[in-house]
C-alpha cells in the first residue's frame, strides 16, 4: 500500500532531457522517426562489457531508468545477441574478451549495428598497451559509431545510437552536425 | 468352434506360433530369423483377424481341446477379443522388428529369443480365451515362463540373472495368489468353466478374500506399486522387442485378469474395493513417473513409465468399481472404457518407445542416456518415431494417450455425483494427481527425447550411430500409425468398447456409449465433448493458414548457420550441455522428501592451499525406498526361513525317512478331521 | 429463500476466506505477513458474526462482532507488530515441516474436517451449515501451525487463529453462545495472550532467540 | 453461417490483439515506475522488425529446432478458436473442451522445451528443465480448477460453462468460483511466465525460465515464439475473464450485442492487465525453489474451491 501511494505521489519523472541538451531533444525525436523507418521503431540492444571499468555501465544503466527512459523510443536491452539489433560495446577489449566479443558479433543476426561507448572503446584509455588489452573495439569488430566520454552521459549514448541508426547503409545519410564515426575511426 | 471363418484364423494362430518356435530351434542365419519373424507376424495377424470377427459379431466363439489330464476350455468373447487385438498389434510390430534386430546377435541369443517370442505370443493369445480356472492357470504359467526366458535371453547383460530371479519369484508368488483365489472360489473344482464360476454364491468375507487374492495375483503381473519390484529390473535387460511385448502386453494380462474377475465374474462389491484399486492406481501413477524421472537408463525409464501407465489404467478400473458400487452404471462404463482404451493405447506407444529405445541401444551399445545425444541427425526415422511415442505418452493431443486420458478425466469429473460425500471429496484429489502425473510424464519425455536425440553427441558411441534397418523401422512406423489412428479414432473405439462393456453384468447401459460425427459428443454422463479429428483438422488448418500468410506477407526469409550462443565461451563441448541429471534436478529437489536422495560430495584440494580445488566429485543416488522398506524385511524373512530349513537337511537318509513318515501321519490326521 | 441462499453463500465465503488467511501463515515466512493475515482473518470473522447477526436478528452478535474486530483485528495485531519490532525480524525459515508439505497437509486436514463434521452438518438445519467444515478445517490448520512452527511468535499467531476458528464455529453452529460466555472467552484469550507475551520476553532474554526448539536445552 | 464468421473473426482479432496486451502491461508497469514507457503498440513494431530480420540457427540444431516455433504458434493460435471471446455458444464449441485447451498448451510447452535442448547450450537446457518443472507442477491445479468449473456448470466445454454462468450471473460470486479464480490466476502467472514466477524482462540467464528456452531463437522464429506467448497470455486472460465473469458476452449474433461484448472484453482484459502490472510492481521474483510452494498453495485453493461448494451442496 505504502509503495503505491509513494508511486502516486512521485508522479511521472521522465522528463525531456535537460535544457542544455536541446540538440539532444531534437535528436531524440529524430531517433524516434528514424528507428521506425529502419528497424520498425524497435531496437533491441545487447550490451557487451569487453573489459570496461564499469563506469560506462553505470551510465548505461541510467538509460533504462525513469529519467532517461529509453523504452519510450522503442529501445530495450535483451538477454541474447540472437535477439539483438545493436551491440553496445564498452571498454578496451581485453585479451580474454576478444574472442567472446567476436562471437557475440557473429551471433547477432543481420542487419546489425555496433556502438562503442566510452573513450576506452576508441583509444583504450589508461589501459592502453597493457599486456591484458587486445586493442580498441574496432580492432575486433566493425564499429559504426563511437561515443566519446569517460564515461559518456546517457544522453550522449542516445546520440550515438541515433548516429548509428543514421548510418544505416540502405538509407541516404542526412546532413546532421555530428561527427562522422567513419572519419574518427583510427 | 461355432463359426467357420473364426476357426480358420484360430487354426492359423495355433499352427503359426509353434512353427516359429520350432524354426527358431532348427534353422540358423537370416533364413531362420525370417521364418521366426514371419511365423510370429502371421500368427499375430491371424489373432487380429479372429479378434476383429468376434468384436464385429459381438458374440463369443467357443472351443475345447483334449489334454492328457484335463480338458482345456477356450472361449473368446468380445472382452478377450479386445485384449487379443492388443496382443496382435504389438506382436505384429515386434515380429517385424525382430527380423532386423536379431541381425548380428549370437545364435544362442537368437534361439532363446525366437522360441520364447513365439511361445509368449501363443500364451498371450490363448490367455484371453481361457474359459476355466485350470486353462487360465496353465496358460498363465506358459506365458510367465516364456517371459522369464526372454528376460534371460541375454544372460551376459549385467543384472539379467538377478532380474530374472526377481521376476521368477514375484510372478510365482502372484501365481500362488491366483491359484488360491480360484481354489477358494470354485471349492477345488478348477475345471469348472467361468460361467459356472459366476454362478457360485460367495458370502461376504469369502468374496473379499477372492477379490484381494485376485488383486495381489493380477497386481504382481501388472506391476502396480508395491508389487512392481521385478518390473524395472526385468524389462530393461530383455531384448527390446521382448521388452515391448512385456511392457505392452504381458502387463496388460494383469489388467485383463482383474477386469475378467472383478467385472465379469465376481460382480459388484463394497466401496472399499474401488477405493483400494483407485488408491493403488494413483500411487503407482505418481511414484512410477517420479522414479522414471530419476532414471538415466533409457529402458529402465520406460519400465518405470509402464508402472505409471498401469497406475492410470488401475485408476480407471478403481473408479469403475466405485461407480458400480454406487449404482452409476454409465459413469462406471465410461471409466472402464477409459481404462481399456488406455490399455490399448499404452500398449501401442510403450511398445513403440521400447522398439525405438532398442534401435538406439543397438546402434550405440549403451542404455545410459547421459552418453547419447545428437541421434536425430544420425537416426532421423527412429527419432521421429520416438518423438511421436513421447508425445503420445505425454498425453499431447491429438495422439492416443490424450484420447484415453481425456475419457478418464471425464469419468473422474463425474465423481462429484457419488452420493457418499466422504468418497466424492476424494475424486478431485485423484483428478489432480492424474494431471500431475501426466505433466511429469511430459517433463520426463522432454528429458528422454531431448537428451537422447537432440544436441551434440555426448560419447563416441553416439557419434558412430547408424539408422536402424528397414524391418525395424517398419515395426516402429506401424505403431506410429496405430498411435495416430487411435488418437484420431476414439469415436470409433468408444462405441466398440461400449458394446463389449455392456455384456458385463451390471453395466448393460454401457451400450449407450456412442459417438456422433467423429466427435465424442454427448457421452452419457460425461461432462464434456471433444473431437480429436476436429482438433487435428483445426491444427492442420491453422498451420496451413499460417504458412500461406507468412509466405504472402512476411519479408523473404534468410537463414544463417552459426555457433551455439554460449555467452561467447571459447569452446563449446558436449560436456557443457545440460545432462539428464541436471534436467531432473529441480524436480528432485521439489520432491526431495519423497526421493530422500543420498548425496556424496568430495572436494580434493591442492596440498599447498585449500583454495585451489583440484577435483570435485559429486554423487547423488535415488533409491526407491518404498522397495527397500517393503522388500528388505521380506527377503530377510525368506533367508531366515531358508536357513532354518537348511538345518533340517542333515544328509542322513534315516532322517528323511522319518520326515516322510511324519508327513504321512499329519496328512492322515488332516484327512480325518476335514469334512 | 433468496435471502437464505445469499446467507449461506456469504457464510461459506467468509469461512473460506478465514481458512485462506490461515493457509497464508503456512505459506509465508515473515512475521509481518503473519500479523496482517491474522488481522484480516479476524476482520473476516467479525464480518461473519455481523452477518449472522443481521440475518438471524440476534443483535447481541453485533457486539461480539465489534469486540472481535476491536480486539483481534486492531489491538492484538498492533501489539504483535510492536513485539516483532522489538525482537527483530525473526523469520520462520526452517519450520519442522517444509512449506509444500505444510500446505498439502493443510489440504488433507480440510478434507478430514469435511468427513468428521459430516454428521453435524447432516443434523443441522441452519443455512450456515455449509461453512462448518471450513471452520473446523481452520481449527485443524491452526493446530498444525502451532505444531509445525518453531518460532514463539508464530505459535502465538497459531493459537490466536485457533481461537478465531472456535469463535467462528460457535457463530456458525449455534448463532453464538451466550454473550457472557463469549466475553469470558475473549478475556481468556486476551489473558492468554498477555501471559504468552511475558513468556516470549523471558524466552528471548534467556536464549537471545525465539526459537522454541531452544527450550529443549532446559532439560539439562 | 454468420456465427462461423464471427468465430473466425474473433480468433483473428484475438491473434492481432494479443501483442497489445503485452504492450499494455509494459506501459502500465512503466507508469507505475514513474516512467513514460513505450506506447502500447510497441510489441507490433518489434514483431515487424523480427520478421524482417535474418535468423541465425545453431549448427548443432536439427529440424526440430526450426519446426518448433511453427508448432508452438499453430497450437496456440488453434486454441483461440474455442476460447469464448465475444460470443457463446460457438460453432466450434463441441470440438474441444477445457482439457483439450490445457493439453494443447502443454503441447506448446513440450516443443518449446525440446527446442531449448536442441542447440546444446547450457542455458536452453536449464530453461527447458525449469519450464517443464513449472508446467508439470501447475497441471494439478488446472485439473482441479476444471473439476470445480465442470461440476458447477455440468460441462467441461468452454462455451457451455460461460452460457451457464450467463444464465445465472450471481453464481459467479460463489466462494467456489472465487477460489477457483484465485487458483487459476496463480497458474496463469506461472504458465504465462509472469512475476513472481518468471520475469519476462530478465537479462540474467540464471533467473530465466521461458526466456532461457528461446535464447537461441532469432528473426522470424523469435517473432513466432514471442507472438505465441502473447497469444497464450491472452488465452489465459480470456479464460479468467469469460469463464468466471462472463458478463457482457453476446449470446446472439447481432451487431449491438457483439459491440457490447467487444467492449466488455476489452474492459475485462484491461482490468486483468492492471492487476498483473500492479502485482508485478509489488512483488519480487520468487526463488525457483519457492515456486512449488506457490503452486501448492494454488492447488489447495483449487481443492477448497471444489470441496467448499461443488461436491458438498
Amino acid at each position: 500500500m505504502r509503495l503505491f501511494s509513494k508511486i502516486l505521489r512521485t508522479g511521472l519523472v521522465t522528463r525531456p532531457l535537460a535544457p542544455r541538451h536541446d540538440e539532444a531533444i531534437h535528436l531524440i525525436n529524430a531517433i524516434d522517426a528514424r528507428s521506425r523507418s529502419v528497424l520498425g521503431r524497435a531496437v533491441a540492444i545487447r550490451e557487451v562489457d569487453a573489459g570496461s571499468c564499469n563506469g560506462c555501465e553505470i551510465e548505461i544503466t541510467g538509460l533504462a531508468g525513469p529519467v532517461y527512459d529509453m523504452e519510450r523510443f522503442g529501445l530495450h536491452f535483451v538477454a541474447s545477441p540472437r535477439h539483438a539489433d545493436l551491440l553496445l560495446v564498452t571498454g578496451p577489449v581485453t585479451v580474454n574478451m576478444a574472442v567472446p566479443l567476436r562471437k557475440t558479433w557473429e551471433a547477432t543476426p543481420d542487419p546489425k549495428l555496433v556502438v562503442a561507448v566510452g573513450d576506452c572503446a576508441r583509444t583504450c584509455g589508461v589501459f592502453r598497451e597493457s599486456y591484458a588489452v587486445a586493442g580498441s573495439v574496432d580492432a575486433i569488430i566493425p564499429v559504426d559509431v563511437f561515443v566519446d566520454g569517460c564515461p559518456p552521459e546517457p544522453a550522449e549514448i542516445l546520440r550515438g545510437i541515433l548516429v548509428a541508426l543514421d548510418r544505416w547503409p540502405s538509407r541516404p545519410r542526412p546532413a546532421l552536425g555530428f561527427e562522422d564515426a567513419e572519419a574518427t575511426r583510427r | 468352434m461355432n463359426a467357420g471363418g473364426a476357426e480358420i484364423w484360430l487354426r492359423i494362430l495355433l499352427v503359426a506360433f509353434p512353427i516359429g518356435a520350432v524354426a527358431a530351434l532348427v534353422v540358423r542365419g537370416a533364413l531362420g530369423r525370417a521364418i521366426v519373424a514371419a511365423a510370429a507376424a502371421v500368427g499375430s495377424a491371424a489373432g487380429f483377424a479372429l479378434a476383429a470377427m468376434v468384436l464385429g459379431w459381438g458374440e463369443p466363439v467357443r472351443g475345447s481341446f483334449a489334454f492328457p489330464l484335463a480338458p482345456l476350455v477356450f472361449r473368446l468373447d468380445p472382452l478377450g477379443a479386445f485384449f487379443l487385438v492388443v496382443t496382435a498389434i504389438v506382436g505384429f510390430a515386434a515380429s517385424l522388428y525382430s527380423f532386423g534386430y536379431g541381425a548380428g546377435s549370437p545364435w544362442r541369443v537368437l534361439r532363446t529369443t525366437g522360441v520364447n517370442l513365439n511361445l509368449l505370443l501363443l500364451g498371450l493369445s490363448l490367455q484371453v480365451m481361457a474359459d476355466s480356472p485350470l486353462t487360465f492357470l496353465l496358460v498363465w504359467e506358459l506365458m510367465s515362463l516364456a517371459a522369464y526366458f526372454l528376460v534371460l535371453a541375454e544372460p551376459d547383460e549385467p543384472g539379467a540373472v538377478n532380474a530374472a530371479t526377481w521376476y521368477f519369484g514375484v510372478t510365482h508368488a502372484g501365481f500362488a495368489a491366483l491359484f488360491a483365489m480360484f481354489f477358494l472360489w470354485s471349492g477345488g473344482a478348477l475345471t469348472a468353466s467361468f460361467v459356472e464360476l459366476r454362478a457360485v454364491p460367495l458370502d461376504g468375507a469369502l468374496r473379499d478374500a477372492v477379490f484381494l487374492l485376485a488383486l495381489v495375483g493380477f497386481g504382481t503381473k501388472a506391476g502396480i506399486i508395491p508389487l512392481h519390484i521385478w518390473l524395472p529390473r526385468a524389462h530393461p535387460v530383455a531384448p527390446s522387442h521382448a521388452s515391448a511385448l512385456m511392457s505392452g502386453v504381458v502387463l496388460k494380462m494383469g489388467v485383463y485378469g482383474l477386469v475378467r474377475v472383478t467385472f465379469d465374474l465376481l460382480g459388484s462389491g463394497p466401496a472399499w474395493w474401488g477405493m483400494l484399486v483407485l488408491a493403488l492406481g494413483t500411487v503407482s501413477a505418481l511414484l512410477g513417473v517420479l522414479y522414471a524421472l530419476m532414471q538415466h537408463d533409457l529402458k529402465r525409464l520406460l519400465a518405470y513409465h509402464s508402472i505409471e501407465n498401469i497406475g492410470i489404467i488401475f485408476m480407471g478400473l478403481g473408479a469403475a468399481l466405485l461407480f458400480r458400487t454406487y449404482d452409476l452404471p454409465l459413469l462406471s462404463a465410461l471409466a472402464l472404457a477409459a481404462a481399456l482404451y488406455h490399455t490399448l493405447n499404452h500398449a501401442c506407444f510403450k511398445a513403440l518407445l521400447f522398439l525405438g529405445a532398442g534401435a538406439v541401444v543397438r546402434a550405440t551399445h549403451t542404455r545410459n542416456i547421459e552418453e547419447l545425444g545428437g541421434l536425430i541427425r544420425r537416426m532421423p526415422r527412429t527419432a521421429f518415431a520416438f518423438l511421436i511415442g513421447s508425445a503420445a505418452i505425454s498425453t499431447l493431443p491429438p495422439l492416443n494417450g490424450f484420447a484415453s486420458e481425456w475419457l478418464l478425466f471425464q469419468s473422474l469429473l463425474g465423481g462429484a455425483r457419488i452420493p457418499a460425500q466422504s468418497v466424492a471429496v476424494l475424486m478431485p484429489v485423484g483428478v489432480g494427481l492424474l494431471a500431475l502425473s501426466s505433466g511429469l510424464a511430459a517433463a520426463c519425455f522432454v528429458k528422454a527425447f531431448g537428451i537422447t536425440f537432440l544436441a551434440i553427441p555426448r560419447s563416441p558411441h553416439a557419434e558412430a550411430a547408424e539408422e536402424a534397418p528397414r524391418s525395424m523401422q517398419a515395426g516402429m512406423f506401424l505403431l506410429v500409425a496405430a498411435c495416430v489412428g487411435l488418437g484420431l479414432g476414439p469415436a470409433f473405439v468408444v462405441p466398440l468398447l461400449g458394446r463389449l462393456i455392456a455384456r458385463l453384468p451390471g453395466l448393460e447401459p454401457a451400450i449407450g456409449l456412442h459417438a456422433a460425427n467423429g466427435a465424442l459428443t454427448g457421452l452419457p454422463d460425461g461432462l464434456g465433448q471433444m473431437s480429436p479429428p476436429a482438433v487435428a483438422l483445426g491444427l492442420v488448418a491453422v498451420a496451413v493458414v499460417v504458412a500461406v500468410v507468412l509466405r504472402a506477407l512476411a519479408p523473404p526469409f534468410r537463414l544463417r548457420r552459426g555457433a551455439t550462443w554460449g555467452c561467447g565461451r571459447l569452446l563449446q563441448t558436449p560436456r557443457m550441455q545440460y545432462t539428464a541429471t541436471s534436467f531432473a534436478e529441480p524436480l528432485r529437489r521439489v520432491f526431495a522428501q519423497l526421493y530422500r536422495p543420498t548425496e556424496d560430495l568430495t572436494v580434493e584440494v591442492h596440498p599447498d592451499s585449500e583454495y585451489f580445488v583440484r577435483a570435485i566429485r559429486y554423487e547423488s543416488r535415488v533409491h526407491p525406498w518404498v522397495e527397500r522398506l517393503l522388500y528388505q524385511p521380506l527377503l530377510a524373512m525368506v533367508r531366515g526361513a531358508g536357513r532354518r530349513v537348511r538345518q533340517m537337511q542333515a544328509g542322513s537318509v534315516h532322517l528323511y525317512l522319518a520326515y516322510m513318515c511324519a508327513a504321512l501321519v499329519v496328512l492322515l490326521f488332516v484327512a480325518r478331521w476335514l469334512p | 429463500m433468496m435471502a437464505g441462499g445469499l446467507f449461506s453463500q456469504l457464510s461459506v465465503l467468509g469461512s473460506s476466506l478465514a481458512l485462506v488467511f490461515g493457509l497464508f501463515v503456512l505459506w509465508r515466512r515473515s512475521l509481518g505477513a503473519y500479523v496482517s493475515a491474522f488481522a484480516w482473518q479476524s476482520g473476516v470473522v467479525a464480518g461473519v458474526a455481523a452477518m449472522v447477526a443481521h440475518f438471524s436478528g440476534d443483535h447481541a452478535l453485533y457486539l461480539v462482532a465489534a469486540l472481535v474486530f476491536g480486539i483481534k483485528a486492531i489491538a492484538i495485531p498492533r501489539l504483535l507488530t510492536v513485539m516483532g519490532r522489538r525482537f527483530g525480524g525473526d523469520r520462520e525459515s526452517h519450520p519442522y515441516v517444509n512449506t509444500e508439505a505444510s500446505v498439502l497437509s493443510a489440504a488433507v486436514l480440510v478434507l478430514v474436517a469435511y468427513s468428521v463434521t459430516r454428521p453435524v452438518v447432516a443434523l443441522s438445519q441452519l443455512p450456515t451449515r455449509g461453512a462448518i467444515p471450513l471452520a473446523m478445517g481452520l481449527t485443524f490448520v491452526s493446530l498444525f501451525v502451532v505444531i509445525s512452527r518453531k518460532k514463539a511468535l508464530t505459535q502465538i499467531i497459531g493459537f490466536l487463529m485457533l481461537e478465531n476458528s472456535i469463535a467462528l464455529l460457535a457463530v456458525l453452529c449455534t448463532y453464538g453462545i451466550p454473550l457472557i460466555v463469549e466475553i469470558g472467552v475473549f478475556l481468556d484469550a486476551l489473558m492468554g495472550f498477555l501471559v504468552m507475551q511475558v513468556f516470549v520476553y523471558r524466552i528471548h532474554e534467556t536464549f537471545e532467540s525465539l526459537d522454541v526448539e531452544q527450550l529443549r536445552h532446559l532439560k539439562h | 453461417m454468420t456465427s462461423w464468421l464471427v468465430e473466425l473473426g474473433q480468433s483473428t482479432a484475438a491473434l492481432l490483439m494479443a501483442p497489445a496486451l503485452v504492450g499494455l502491461i509494459r506501459w502500465l508497469k512503466a507508469r507505475l515506475q514513474n516512467r513514460c514507457g513505450a506506447p502500447i503498440w510497441q510489441p507490433y513494431f518489434e514483431l515487424h522488425k523480427l520478421f524482417a530480420k535474418e535468423a541465425v540457427v545453431s549448427t548443432n540444431a536439427s529440424w526440430l529446432f526450426r519446426a518448433a516455433p511453427y508448432v508452438v504458434f499453430t497450437s496456440t493460435v488453434a486454441i483461440t478458436l474455442v476460447v469464448p471471446l465475444m460470443l457463446v455458444p460457438l460453432p466450434f464449441d463441441g470440438f474441444a473442451d477445457l482439457l483439450v485447451v490445457v493439453y494443447l498448451l502443454l503441447l506448446g510447452t513440450f516443443f518449446t522445451a525440446l527446442a531449448g535442448l536442441d542447440p546444446g547450450s547450457p542455458f536452453g537446457g536449464m530453461g527447458s528443465s525449469r519450464g517443464m518443472t513449472v508446467a508439470a507442477l501447475a497441471e494439478p491445479t488446472v485439473a482441479v480448477a476444471i473439476f470445480a468449473l465442470a461440476s458447477g456448470a455440468g460441462s467441461t466445454n468452454l462455451g457451455h460453462i460461460a452460457s451457464r454462468l450467463i444464465a445465472s450471473p450471481m453464481a459467479a460470486l460463489t466462494p467456489g468460483h472465487l477460489l477457483a479464480f484465485a487458483s487459476l490466476f496463480i497458474v496463469m502467472l506461472a504458465e504465462a511466465g509472469r512475476l513472481p514466477i518468471d520475469n519476462p524482462a530478465t537479462h540474467l540467464e540464471l533467473t530465466m525460465i521461458h526466456e532461457a528456452m528461446v535464447l537461441e531463437y532469432s528473426g522470424r522464429y523469435l517473432a513466432l515464439v514471442e507472438w505465441a506467448s502473447a497469444v497464450k497470455l491472452l488465452i489465459f486472460f480470456c479464460l479468467l475473464a469469460n469463464l468466471f465473469v462472463p458478463w457482457g458476452i453476446a449470446t446472439t449474433v447481432s451487431a449491438p450485442a457483439l459491440v457490447l461484448a467487444a467492449a466488455a472484453l476489452v474492459i475485462k482484459l484491461g482490468m486483468l492487465c492492471v492487476a498483473v502490472a500492479v502485482l508485478e510492481t509489488r512483488v519480487a521474483k520468487l526463488r525457483l525453489f519457492r515456486v512449488p510452494e506457490l503452486l501448492s498453495v494454488s492447488f489447495v485453493l483449487a481443492l477448497l474451491a471444489v470441496t467448499s461448494s461443488f461436491v458438498l451442496r
